[in-house]
């Protein structure tokens, strides 16, 4: 209880006090300081679920059960090396003449409430404030995007909201729905029909016919913000124009959290229709969202658009095997959803430094990054062979449990999945590696980056690859009942 | 009985992680070449030999060890298991690693674009990464070994990054490597057979239908084709081996090709079980084209560690020909025989680790000594670096498959199986296998011509370069090293009946079978029945001794007296070495004959040319017509894909209002 | 077949009440119609005010026939919210940045009014499972409200301008809020306060957004908003 | 092991050291004849191998040591071939360390040798002839070693003195497919001892040589130990005909002395048939273009394979 108040709590004090000061030259440390705050909240939180098994809070409003528990602990987690990487990263775009100090306050603020958004959506047990917290992180964080002014800033950002807002709006409709459904069964006090855990318990008896259409609703509009193909549109824009930390929370967090969305909605459509279908609505769009994103990522020049493709790509395979069900596949999409978040989000951070190094996010200006700073360099050819699935990083260790169970349950899309990793693997790779290597006429930079976020994330998911800790294993394998039944 | 013998599973294991201690200890002293060179590579080679001693103990032992450790997934820790098969192969990386990695402690240096820590590092991770997959007993240990064999060698490989070519080589290579290894995964994704059980041990029990078995073979076929260099997955092998330093290549060459074998014999015979005689006519057929393909581009290259990359190609084709033959064999309940074949390509996995890895040495320290690799701009280094050609020389006769050296054998027992084709109670197939005799002996002679033109063109005659005159013979280190390869082929070459015997275990677990081996110890008689037998040893003794009393009966009856003078050929007073035949023109035959295999570009002077200029590129047929068409096609879908993601925000909303409509329809019409 | 049903009703037994509320449904998919028709964006700011008020009667209706008390609060927000504070803020934006008309829709309106007709149909067919199983007053509206949100949709799609497009998100956003008060009479309170802040700082970011894309492009025409894409 | 065998061993391999130049001089008398010249004598060969002996041996000033081993090792290997291959005896000592297989693999060790001293010093003749010599032989192996195969394949077994044995047993009942070897293995022999068609050992035409090319840079003994190896080629050749097709006369299980007497007139015979035929071939055919030589050999290998389809078709069941 005290915990979560402590989780919710600290990014919305920090919102407060940052918005205040948060053009001060301390400002990005606060910012880390109640990050830190958060993080060691959600540890509590976490170590708290470990001891008691899940937990309902504030009148059921609230919940931890062991399929958001872990994503809190990854949030804020991400939250706080953001907030680290963002330190250095931020002093050097204002040094630059980047962003003013008014767009500073107003960085910090928002990063504070965008985490609030987050964690809220993460641990709200009512779908209605699911969907308003959704709707607030894109709130916060369209006027981040759109933080350097640049024409593209504004074109990223107006697409990203309307896109993104008008996505969240049949969301909302979708939420109509499953009440409408809820209240025939569990009364219309209006109370516990939008309660996760109460339609959970009486999913079997939701009117199918209902629930079938809230679910395209709810699907198209979650999917929006999970950047599902063809409703993906807004995601590469978003992601290439804002600040970097901001591309790192995006991809790292924001898309994590809707899919836990689209994953908390399809658990309640499965039980009431009896019926694969909303499965096969995952499976296709995961599937649409991997080819459509590995061709697309062939054309890329800037750095960060590249990484945003693959993240759509990386969000429709966890799709996918969120569809192909069953405990070993759920297990796989929550393990690829935690490695995916923090393999990128260590990427933004090599590929934000990079960027700043080259004075460009066009890939063809930034070169011999092993010359010019091999840690920032080997960050980014670790972080970017760890995306791609090679072993012995984690993003392999789930790869390998989507593909093993698609060849047993969905053999069809074997050649298309094959085909698009090797696509995949084709343009991401062929960009990092003369990105990386080479010769450059680039001097080295006096600033010192900041690694720490980056090389710790890619030493988690390194150990992911090898160890994944026993009480680790239990909430993924508690999750995946949770989700995927027995 | 193996619990009370101490346990060779442990001690392979703590090598293997020895291997990676080492590596991790090069990065405290990155910078320093005698540290992280001399030092640490040397007891790097120290490893190794343990290693293949270990492996000789198990395989003589010939029982089998399993041991489980706590890292991996949660349902799927790391399963281990020390076979014979995997000791055979563990001997085979232990022998060959060790003669690499001392030539690597004299060979690299500080200039060679990463520092010898980072080098150090990746070298030995390669060489443990190697280490798991033979010793991994479940599916995801297998894929992360193998995996990290293809990264670290990837790191290997691009040493000198700077090279564009060298970085478009890793990339292929990575590229291609990654793409075989999915497919090797979704093989055991079907061979755990629904089980969900992605050990080894649940696969064996698994009972796939027919099918499926079928198709987990030709996916792993694919996977570890494309490893090995199988035509038409090889594309990447010409390009990454020269790239790589050589010691690099050598592992590569040498050791690397061989897990692939070593993986296909295992979900083969080991994981499936039980194969259909049918499946073997598909590596069977792409064996011997792979072969042929390899031998006939070796032929004509001007590259020297491109000649020996496709002359690696050539006996991948014929290992996966002894593999595919033995498939069929032990299809047809033929296990004796499937034995003999299975026993060629085992033995001439051994034969090809110590030769190839010795000719690319040899090329490295040419490389170091001239700083060329182009052919045609070497020659006559026999006087300046004797040690290196009178070792070299060693693999070169060896690679040739001339008896008494080691390459023979191998060859030798493939022929021997092939003998026996006809008797394969199909129809048409006892037609048709006894054919690829045919291709494997004219690889064979082939593979001799490419020889030649290897060591004439490098070693012999007149140096074509006058920078040549300063070349230096290779340091203490690397001598050792070449010397420990050359003796191993040598040792492979005279002792045959003892490496037979040493790989009974594992022909017998893999196919219940064994060959016979008659009773004398000089004599290779693996099938008694036809009385054939092959006895390097007393061949070599006849040999030595009838030169010996020729050289003595010479010198007693006539004289010694040699006078030096200036080459006569023939009269023709000047003599340059611009008038030797240069590996283009060597090549020029073999352009000739298989002219239909190369897409040859040409640029030829006219007469009346000023500065004439010849210049010939031959390219890869399947290279053009089968890789570059894909990735145009790639490329147009693309383009396809990108015209819809248009810019304008009305189109992109019209996608979302699609998409809600269709889904819908879809809901309602269910 | 709704409307000739709903006309079958209406001569025979129903309430009045319920009367009036079918006529508000009316009304809401008319003031659509209009919307995607009108070229003019202060006619447009208009329309939605009236789509609101009317929203807000829908909703007084339905508060005062049920006698559940928060959705009179409902309606005094969406009063508050929909009815006067946005459109005054839109009206603002207007007169600030002097954007009075559209330009040529990307569909011409015929033909939108066409689609919007298909849509309508198809509107209705989607809401027939709903209907049967509501046990509402307003059923019947459900489908009117799944037209509204899909024809603000469809605006949105064929508008060139910010400014319209904006107006079609807040009508899309009224079908909604329809939507939930004809098959349930609302949604809880705190999701309801929710959307409402939700859609106020929506609003607010977006008169930021109008004043950054204009200080840029000196227009607020869309086309300029279409330099991102994987064309080249 | 007894006495008995190596002595017949050595019998063998003295005999076989002395026909070769014999039977190279019987060959050139013969095609003097047929062409109507004055034949020179038939001992010719031994006298100018003794002249060479006799000469200082004048080496090329950059020859590496692989150039001076090399005509010890090629004589020797054909020495060793001589012995292995049973012209006398079958079951001799020697016969154990290697089958038809390595024996080709046998006569590659000779020829890659050579090639690689042609190419030591470095002249433009010396290169030339080694690559044709290795053009040749790429083509002629496997020819060979599919004319041998197919033999196995009658025989069911790869050793040449057991192949002879029985194939001497089989009397009369001709293989259809030993007509097609027959034929490739001629066309081999010709090509693999630089006969005409594909050479001419008597010139030294720079632009249709092979072999002898390789050779102008030895002298003295060197040289004469090329020659003489050559020679022996020439009558290993032959020999390995007379296993595979005229496989009698040749002591299969006895090898004492009445055996051994009794084979000795009889290889003669057939040493004198074959060198008459031999002849009578260069005779008449005319020397090709060098870039013909791939298609004459290429004719070999296929009639090789036919030869092995038409056993497997035919003979096999």
């Amino acid at each position: 209880m005290i915990a979560l108040s402590f989780l919710l709590g600290m990014p919305a004090m920090g919102a407060i006090v940052l918005s205040y000061c948060g053009a001060r030259r301390e400002a990005p440390e606060i910012n880390a300081a109640f990050s830190l705050g958060t993080f060691a909240a959600a540890c509590v939180l976490a170590s708290r679920v470990v001891g008691h098994g899940a937990d309902l809070l504030w009148r059921e409003e609230f919940f931890i059960d062991p399929f958001n528990v872990f994503l809190v602990a990854l949030t804020a987690f991400v939250g706080l090396t953001t907030a680290l990487f963002s330190r250095p990263y931020m002093r050097v775009e204002a040094a630059h003449g980047k962003v003013s100090p008014g767009r500073l306050r107003l960085y910090h603020s928002m990063y504070q409430l965008f985490m609030l958004t987050m964690l809220t959506a993460l641990t709200t047990n009512n779908m209605g404030l699911l969907w308003v917290a959704m709707e607030g992180a894109t709130l916060s964080t369209v006027l981040l995007v759109t933080l350097y002014r640049t024409p593209q800033s504004l074109e990223a950002g107006w697409k990203y909201f309307i896109l993104c807002g008008v996505g969240i709006a049949q969301a909302l409709f979708g939420t109509i729905l499953l009440y409408f459904a809820a209240e025939k069964v569990l009364g219309a006090q209006g109370v516990t029909a939008l309660l996760w855990t109460h339609l959970d318990a009486v999913k079997s008896q939701l009117e199918p016919a209902v629930l079938a259409l809230a679910f395209v609703f709810l699907l198209v509009g979650y999917g929006t913000k999970v950047g599902l193909a063809p409703l993906h549109s807004w995601l590469p824009d978003a992601h290439a124009e804002g600040p970097t930390p901001i591309s790192a929370v995006l991809s790292g967090l924001l898309l994590n959290v809707a899919l836990y969305a689209v994953v908390r909605c399809k658990v309640l459509v499965e039980g009431s229709l009896h019926s694969t279908l909303p499965s096969r609505m995952l499976i296709g769009f995961g599937l649409l969202s991997v080819v459509v994103a590995a061709l697309l990522l062939m054309r890329q020049r800037d750095i960060k658009r590249l990484f945003a493709y693959s993240s759509i790509e990386h969000m429709g395979l966890a799709t996918f095997a969120f569809g192909l069900s069953g405990p070993v596949a759920t297990f796989a999409a929550l393990l690829h959803m935690t490695v995916h978040s923090l393999t990128k989000s260590a990427i933004f951070f090599a590929a934000g430094h990079a960027a700043q190094k080259a004075g460009s996010q066009l890939m063809d200006r930034i070169r011999g990054l092993l010359t010019l700073s091999p840690t920032v360099g080997w960050g980014l050819m670790l972080g970017a062979l760890a995306i791609l699935g090679l072993p012995p990083f984690g993003v392999f260790a789930s790869e390998f449990l989507i593909l093993t169970t698609a060849m047993r349950e969905q053999p069809w899309s074997i050649p298309i999945l094959l085909a698009a990793l090797a696509v995949a693997f084709a343009a991401i790779f062929g960009r990092v590696q003369p990105m990386v290597f080479g010769e450059t006429e680039g001097r080295r930079l006096p600033h010192a980056p900041a690694l720490l976020p980056v090389f710790a994330h890619l030493a988690i998911v390194l150990l992911l690859g090898l160890y994944i800790p026993p009480y680790l294993a239990d909430w993924y394998r508690a999750a995946a009942h949770l989700i995927g039944g027995p | 009985m193996i619990a009370s013998l101490s346990s060779p599973l442990p001690d392979c294991l703590a090598l293997v992680t020895a291997w990676l201690a080492i590596g991790i200890a090069g990065l405290a002293r990155p910078r320093s070449v005698r540290y992280a060179g001399r030092t640490l590579f040397v007891v790097g080679a120290l490893v190794a030999l343990a290693l293949a001693a270990t492996a000789v103990w198990s395989l003589i032992g010939g029982a089998t060890q399993s041991m489980v450790l706590p890292i991996g997934l949660p349902d799927l820790p790391f399963h281990l298991r020390l076979d014979p098969l995997s000791s055979a192969f563990l001997l085979l990386l232990g022998a060959a690693a060790a003669g690499v990695s001392l030539f690597s402690a004299g060979y690299f240096r500080d200039s060679d674009g990463m520092a010898p820590g980072l080098l150090c590092l990746q070298y030995h991770v390669f060489l443990a990464s190697m280490g798991l997959v033979l010793l991994a007993n479940d599916a995801y240990a297998y894929m992360v070994g193998w995996e990290l064999m293809a990264l670290s060698s990837y790191f290997l490989v691009t040493t000198q990054h700077r090279i564009a070519e060298i970085r478009a080589a890793g990339f292929i290579y990575l590229l291609m490597a990654h793409v075989g290894a999915l497919a090797i995964l979704l093989a055991f994704g079907i061979l755990q057979g629904g089980s969900w059980q992605f050990t080894f041990d649940a696969m064996r029990a698994a009972h796939l239908s027919p099918a499926w078995a079928a198709g987990a073979f030709l996916l792993a076929l694919a996977g570890f084709g494309a490893k090995a260099g199988l035509v038409p997955l090889h594309v990447w092998l010409p390009e990454a081996h020269p790239a790589a330093p050589s010691p690099v290549s050598a592992l590569l060459s040498g050791v690397m090709l061989k897990t692939a074998v070593y993986g296909m014999l295992r979900v083969a015979f080991d994981l499936l079980g039980h194969p259909v005689w049918w499946w073997g006519l598909v590596p069977l057929a792409a064996g011997l084209l792979t072969a042929l393909y390899g031998v006939v581009f070796a032929a004509v290259q001007t590259d020297m560690k491109r000649l020996l990359a496709y002359s690696s190609i050539e006996n991948v084709g014929l290992l996966f020909t002894g593999l595919g033959l033995a498939i069929v064999f032990y299809g047809t309940s033929m296990p004796a025989l499937a034995a003999l074949a299975l026993l060629a390509t085992l033995y001439h996995s051994l034969n090809h680790a110590a030769m190839k890895s010795l000719l690319f040495l040899g090329t490295g320290s040419v490389l170091h000594a001239t700083g060329q690799r182009n052919l045609g701009r070497l020659g006559g280094l026999i006087h300046r670096m004797p040690w290196v050609a009178g070792l070299t020389l060693v693999g070169t006769l060896a690679l040739a498959g001339l008896p008494p050296l080691n390459g023979f054998v191998s060859e030798w027992l493939l022929l021997q199986s092939f003998l026996f084709a006809d008797q394969i109670p199909r129809a048409f197939v006892d037609l048709l296998i006894p054919l690829g005799a045919a291709v494997v002996a004219l690889c064979a002679a082939l593979a001799g011509y490419v020889m030649v033109k290897f060591y004439g063109v490098i070693f012999l005659g007149q140096p074509r370069e006058s920078s040549l005159a300063h070349a230096h013979d290779c340091s203490l280190l690397e001598r050792v090293g070449l010397g420990w390869l050359a003796a191993l082929c040598l040792a492979l070459g005279l002792a045959p009946a003892q490496v037979v015997s040493a790989l009974t275990p594992v022909t017998r677990q893999l196919t219940g079978s064994a060959t016979a081996q008659g009773a004398s110890w000089w004599l290779l008689a693996p099938v008694p029945a036809r009385a054939v037998s092959y006895a390097p040893l007393l061949f070599l003794l006849a040999g030595a001794a009838v030169v010996a009393l020729t050289v003595l009966l010479v010198r007693l009856f006539y004289h010694r007296r040699v006078r030096h003078a200036r080459p006569w050929d023939c009269g023709f007073g000047e003599v340059s070495p611009r008038m030797q035949d240069t590996a283009e023109g060597f090549g020029q035959p073999i352009r000739n004959i298989f002219q239909s295999f190369f897409a040859i570009e040409r640029e030829l002077p006219t007469p009346f040319d000023a500065a004439p200029r010849y210049r010939i590129a031959i390219h890869d047929r399947i290279w053009l017509g089968i890789y570059q068409p894909i990735a145009g096609w790639v490329r147009r879908l693309a383009d396809v894909v990108a015209g819809l993601q248009q810019g304008r925000i009305a189109a992109y909303l019209l996608y979302s209002f699609a998409t809600l409509v269709l889904l819908l329809a879809v809901v309602l019409a269910t | 077949m709704s409307s000739s049903a709903a006309r079958e009703k209406v001569v025979t037994d129903i309430p009045l009440d319920q009367q009036l509320l079918n006529a508000c449904a009316a009304l809401l998919l008319l003031l659509s119609f209009a919307m995607l028709s009108q070229r003019r964006i202060v006619s447009l700011v208009s329309l939605l005010a009236v789509q609101g008020a009317v929203l807000a009667a829908a909703t007084l209706l339905i508060a005062w026939r049920t006698g559940e008390g928060h959705l009179y609060f409902s309606a005094a927000l969406t009063i508050a919210l929909k009815v006067a504070f946005l459109p005054w803020l839109l009206h603002r934006l207007i007169r600030r940045l002097q954007v009075y008309w559209d330009t040529e829709p990307l569909l011409n309106i015929s033909a939108t009014m066409l689609t919007g007709i298909v849509i309508v149909v198809f509107a209705f067919g989607l809401a027939q499972p709903i209907t049967h199983l509501a046990s509402t007053a307003t059923r019947d509206a459900i489908g009117i409200a799944v037209a509204v949100v899909l024809l603000a949709f469809l605006m949105m799609i064929t508008r060139r301008k910010a400014m319209s497009q904006v107006i079609g998100f807040l009508s899309m956003e009224n079908g909604l809020f329809f939507g939930a008060m004809s098959a349930t009479y609302g949604m809880p309170m705190v999701v309801e306060l929710g959307v409402a802040l939700d859609v106020l700082v929506a609003v607010l970011v977006l008169g930021v957004f109008f004043f950054q894309i204009r200080e840029q492009f000196d227009s607020l025409d869309l086309h300029h908003l279409e330099r991102l894409s994987e064309r080249r | 092991m007894r006495p008995g065998p190596i002595v017949a061993q050595a019998l063998e391999i003295a005999v076989a050291l002395a026909a070769a130049p014999l039977f190279l001089g019987w060959v050139n008398q013969c095609r003097a004849w047929l062409a109507n010249r004055g034949a020179p004598s038939m001992l010719l060969p031994y006298r100018n191998i003794r002249k060479l002996f006799h000469k200082d041996a004048v080496l090329a000033e950059n020859a590496s040591p692989l150039f001076r081993i090399a005509p010890y090792i090629v004589f020797g290997t054909m020495v060793v071939a001589a012995g292995i291959i049973p012209s006398l005896a079958g079951r001799l000592p020697l016969v154990v360390a290697a089958d038809a297989i390595a024996l080709v693999g046998l006569f590659a060790t000779a020829r890659v040798f050579l090639s690689l001293a042609a190419m030591d010093v470095g002249t433009a003749f010396g290169t030339l002839g080694a690559r044709r010599e290795m053009m040749i032989g790429f083509l002629a192996e496997p020819a060979l070693l599919m004319v041998i195969f197919v033999a196995s394949l009658i025989s069911a077994t790869t050793a040449l003195p057991a192949i002879s044995a029985h194939l001497a047993s089989e009397r009369f009942t001709i293989d259809p497919s030993l007509a097609f070897i027959g034929v490739a293995f001629t066309l081999v022999l010709l090509a693999e001892n630089a006969r005409i068609p594909i050479d001419n050992p008597a010139t030294h035409l720079e632009l249709t040589m092979i072999h002898e090319a390789m050779l102008l840079e030895y002298s003295a003994r060197h040289l004469a130990l090329m020659e003489w190896a050559s020679a022996l080629r020439l009558f290993n050749y032959a020999c390995i005909g007379f296993a595979l097709f005229v496989p009698w006369g040749i002591a299969a299980r006895d090898i004492g002395p009445f055996g051994l007497t009794l084979s000795i007139p009889v290889l003669a015979l057939k040493l004198a048939a074959a060198g008459g035929g031999l002849a009578v071939i260069e005779t008449v055919s005319a020397k090709l273009r060098i870039m013909r030589a791939p298609e004459f050999l290429a004719s070999a290998f296929l009639f090789a394979v036919l030869g092995l389809l038409v056993h497997v078709l035919l003979g096999g069941a």
